[in-house]
């Protein structure tokens, strides 16, 4: 048994605050770090102190190793959450994290070093029997070889990043003609995002549903299966939408699925919190795509479920203890979903936008679990990943949930950055959405962008405030424009008057 | 007062004046009680219906968000000119690249006075760990770069412009 | 079967925004109504339409059946959901309800009848063999009657309003002296909250614990308990904060108080939801209190437990269908506890104050649920009660449960009117409280009032914010204070200038 | 700048000055460093710390809410002259009864020239379904009585006074 007094988060945004609101409950101290560009960011606020690490970059920021492992030794932090994203999924940082005398809270460095790399941990796959789609079968750099195997598979084929994950680092290529611009595309993206820019490459799968599932083990060798998550809704191969249990499973299929996820989780050696991430086709089968080393974006969807802390978990399991659960007691209750609000325009094929939060009015009430990473006159810097938040809702059956989250997401307003607010609004009303039928080519079939509202009723309404307004305007000197950033100075600017809004710009 | 509020090129006059304790909007030969807190924030009942919207300007647009949708409605004084407009200006610019959001520019894939076609990647920029390859707008020759690697771009900011036609 | 389409909410604040969020879920339109005092309060935004029903006073107009009646009529209503309180638990307005030909969302008038009135409810439970405390057989209007009741039974004894509920009109009485002036306290209270004065008396039971069952009845001859809710932690009795389940009931005893509950509810001829409150001894046995035929302030917490709605339940029943859940399938999971805000300063024997809430940061985040009747920038007007809304959470244990509240409390912030807040987090550091050994004396005896914050690195960090703030008052034209009023005009008021909070007032 | 603040009777003197891209408070022969958003919204790091708080102004008074709690400050110009304090007022309004909330009176239960001992209750003000019995701030006789039954009060309304001493 270890002991973790004081945790520093290595992360940012909403998954930070998460981590801190947990470690708080657990009576455990946390430490924040930020960029310079989120020096006012609300997860600096949410922990108990706050280390600078360095300029805005990532790479010299949250993915410096040197910088994170240097605020842990300061702080004095006994423990370190990568949360996901940046270094979560770095071998070489938990190792680091381990070498410097400290806890990693995830799986140990070499399962992460095994699952964290596609290519090797397709193949732990395929010696547990763990069936997968035909592809290369190691990391490929060379593009001629790449356009060989993806001519040997047939198109379309889909190029990934060996060390990616969470739909960054992918590419569909339908025709040989895009091959070449694809691979230097991705190439680059994955350079950038994950400092290695090998490539493996698949055969594409039409219609399939993308299912994962949320595995743990402990230190004791139990590993078992959290129930699962349906990942099926994606815009650039990316989740927007996730919920649990997966409307496509049959309480067998259900069970194989879970089995394969233990199967490949213990293939990898794996202790804490991971995904198996599987592909299903339309008759049913299941293909391991990957494993995700870490704490998924989605997690709420099962602690709704399970009514567990998984982040609890993973602390517990880092100390040492044994699992809360096991497998007989796993017992998902109703149904949860998630939508991931992005600052991203979805009328302009969901491209990201950064700005600050003019407004910001979050939903309530009952079934409905808000984790927000900015607050309202906070920034969303263009350097990081657009994730600003996630609504996650929970109903006694699937269509309660469904129900529910048409009214929290009615509810909810955003203003100053386009998010994918209407765009989930809109899906709500699909009928491959509210009857489960959708898979993960959906989006690229049936969402063309949002519509302006048409003229109606609504429009009169929204004409009569336009209207209203200008007269408004007209009578008064200024229009008291609802401004939040007036309350405040930064610092060493407390002598610079902030201009306000005129009545008529 | 008499105002005049245009949305996807339909003009429409409402006219607005108080009454009781908020305020009439007629128009269409309709009556329409607005009742409850009024300004940026408006929180109203609309002959008795519960409506909450923001409500700002954004230079000749007033731009109303609720239910989720935002409308965009241009409004001038019944009394004042009509205003031209900016059509032509948008004609000139037809060959302009802009950024459409902050971010650092990663690549740039040609040279001023190449021949492009319309849809070629000219520009690779960086925002939210995404790259995004931006594309000639129509083709022609370039006639300006006004970006290069390494530098942050502003949301609008040109990039580079195409001077159309073929060789 | 009754269709119900459009619903009139005859209520204000959470309770309200709350019946009119399951009334959207299931798609049924929403009519709010609202007295002079309410024209701007967020209950009235909460709904489809909304009806003006009269003038400030409660009697005229959340108490006013004809008003109400005729916003239904004016409406077009098809259906009546009295939330709690105003009238919730008058059989007439039920049953006018029901002559005008709409739908009543509540108990039938009859039953309303029976256990609405606490002395036919104890009648009906003594013949049920549903054990009571010793007191009057029936209701008492002669005080000096009361008084003869008062030196059988012995001192202390307690004194109710016939028609009352939830605390009000009831008052421990420990001395003969006292007796006279708290029994026209009492009935002017119980005159003024449910017109009718009459009161009746039993045995004040010493250090017992409050423990209720939710039971819920359908039109089919079902009735059964989901579950229990502790709220033993009362001021002035009434409660403050409640928890399911009751950390002080063995397996067995929670069979036994479930099974008593649905023999009350059973004798009361009851449908719908409904509450039979108990009193439980030192030595572990129960008393019957009363029946409360209505939803309860503390309902939140059954539905976090079972992951059920109990609006939507309501609606249901009401609609002619069954109980969506047989006994068999109540199985209460992890624990929740909900902690009620009120505009009260606990630091002056929890006296309420009416005001504008002029800073409201709520929590959010896993486990954490938030139903409150006023926003940033709204009114408490002083004509109602002053509860302003509840933060709930809940935990896979009680233990996890309580360390979310913390952190959940700990995150919230409200300005501009005192709030049970502090008390709350006084409460979550007491022992008593954390180890669940509290009854319903335990405030009287432990809670004297909020001490000024200590000396202390906290204090220095905020006398450090004092003389900064000093400063920049000092330099600064005029200090931007946070003033989200500003960006209000009131309807009729556009020409008037709304005065700006200079820099030193 | 130079801030005398003082709580509960005890003043301290705190030094404010600009510090880097922040501040930096000395009290006690100690340097804390103040860096983030200042002003009516407070969300800055103390020496690394977290801290966010809301302060506002009140007459005399510098509230500081933060973790649940409220400080109260009074704070002054070191180079400025000491204020008197307002204990005389205070004292001479010893046996006045303030209404501490906003409601509606129900009930007076003396008249004026009663001879009352202190803690008897003598006006029922009902607010938020609660009526309340205020007492006798102290024994002697009532001099004045402000308020009728069902007038609306505010906080902090004069109810009535006491003028100290038996017959």
């Amino acid at each position: 048994m270890r002991a973790i007094h004081k945790v520093l988060v290595a992360n940012r945004g909403e998954i930070a605050i998460r981590v801190c609101r947990t470690l708080r409950e657990m009576d455990i101290a946390s430490v924040a770090v930020f960029s310079e560009a989120d020096r006012e960011a609300a997860h600096v606020y949410a922990a108990d102190e706050a280390l600078l690490l360095g300029p805005a970059a990532a790479s010299q920021s949250y993915l410096n190793v040197e910088a994170v492992l240097g605020a842990a030794k300061r702080a004095g932090a006994d423990a370190i959450h990568p949360g996901y994203g940046f270094l979560s999924e770095s071998a070489a940082f938990a190792e680091a994290v381990e070498q410097a005398g400290l806890v990693w809270i995830g799986p140990a460095p070499e399962a992460v070093r095994a699952m964290g790399d596609k290519v090797r941990a397709r193949a732990l796959a395929i010696r547990a029997n763990v069936p997968v789609l035909p592809g290369t079968e190691g990391p490929v750099a060379d593009p001629a070889e790449l356009r060989r195997a993806a001519e040997q598979i047939g198109y379309p084929v889909v190029l990934k990043a060996a060390a990616g994950g969470g739909g960054k680092g992918m590419r569909r290529v339908n025709h040989p003609d895009e091959f070449e611009h694809a691979v230097k595309l991705t190439q680059g993206e994955a350079k950038n995002a994950f400092g290695d820019d090998r490539l493996y490459l698949e055969r594409w799968l039409e219609k399939p549903r993308h299912i994962e599932v949320q595995v743990f083990g402990d230190a004791h060798g139990s590993v078992i299966a959290l129930g699962e998550r349906d990942c099926s809704i994606q815009r650039r191969h990316q989740k927007v939408v996730e919920e649990s249990p997966s409307p496509a499973l049959s309480p067998e299929k259900r069970q194989e699925l879970w089995d394969l996820g233990v199967r490949a989780a213990r293939a990898g050696g794996y202790t804490n919190a991971g995904t198996a991430e599987f592909l299903m086709d339309a008759r049913g089968h299941f293909y391991f795509l990957e494993m995700n080393a870490r704490l998924q974006v989605e997690h709420p969807v099962t602690e709704m479920v399970l009514g567990m802390d998984l982040v609890r978990e993973q602390v517990r399991v880092a100390r040492g203890e044994r699992l809360t659960l096991t497998q007989e007691e796993v017992r998902p209750r109703g149904a949860a979903i998630e939508f991931r609000i992005y600052a991203e325009d979805p009328a302009a094929g969901f491209l990201p936008q950064a700005g600050t939060v003019r407004r910001l009015q979050l939903p309530s009430g009952p079934g409905v679990r808000v984790d927000f990473g900015v607050r309202e006159g906070g920034l969303v810097p263009f350097h990081y990943d657009p994730l600003v938040g996630k609504i996650i809702v929970a109903g006694a059956t699937r269509e309660e949930a469904v129900a529910r989250a048409r009214r929290a997401l009615g509810d909810c307003r955003i203003e100053g950055i386009p998010t994918t607010l209407p765009f989930h609004l809109w899906l709500l009303e699909q009928a491959a959405f509210v009857d489960g039928s959708y898979d993960t080519s959906y989006l690229a079939h049936h969402f063309h962008g949002l519509q302006p509202p048409p003229a109606g009723p609504e429009e009169d309404q929204a004409m009569v405030l336009a209207a209203l307004f200008a007269h408004l305007e007209a009578v008064t000197p200024r229009v008291p424009y609802y401004t939040p950033a007036e309350s405040r100075w930064r610092s060493g600017a407390a002598l610079r008057a902030e201009p306000r809004d005129g009545g008529r710009r | 007062m008499k105002v005049i509020v245009e949305r996807d090129g339909r003009e429409r006059l409402i006219v607005i004046e108080p009454s009781g304790a908020g305020y009439a909007a007629l128009f269409d030969g309709r009556r329409l009680h607005v009742e409850g807190q009024v300004g940026a924030e408006m929180r109203v009942l609309l002959d008795g219906q519960p409506v909450e919207a923001t409500v700002r300007r954004e230079g000749p647009d007033v731009l109303v968000a609720f239910h989720g949708r935002e409308y965009a409605f241009r409004t001038r004084d019944a009394r004042a000119p009509k205003l031209g407009r900016r059509g032509a200006g948008a004609d000139r610019s037809r060959g302009e690249l802009h950024a459409p959001m902050p971010g650092l520019v990663v690549e740039v894939l040609a040279q001023v006075g190449d021949q492009v076609d319309a849809g070629r990647p000219l520009v690779v920029v960086e925002a939210m760990k995404m790259q995004n390859a931006f594309v000639a707008p129509l083709s022609g020759r370039i006639s300006r770069i006004e970006v290069k690697p390494g530098m942050p771009v502003e949301s609008g900011q040109l990039l580079l412009a195409v001077t159309p036609g073929a060789d």
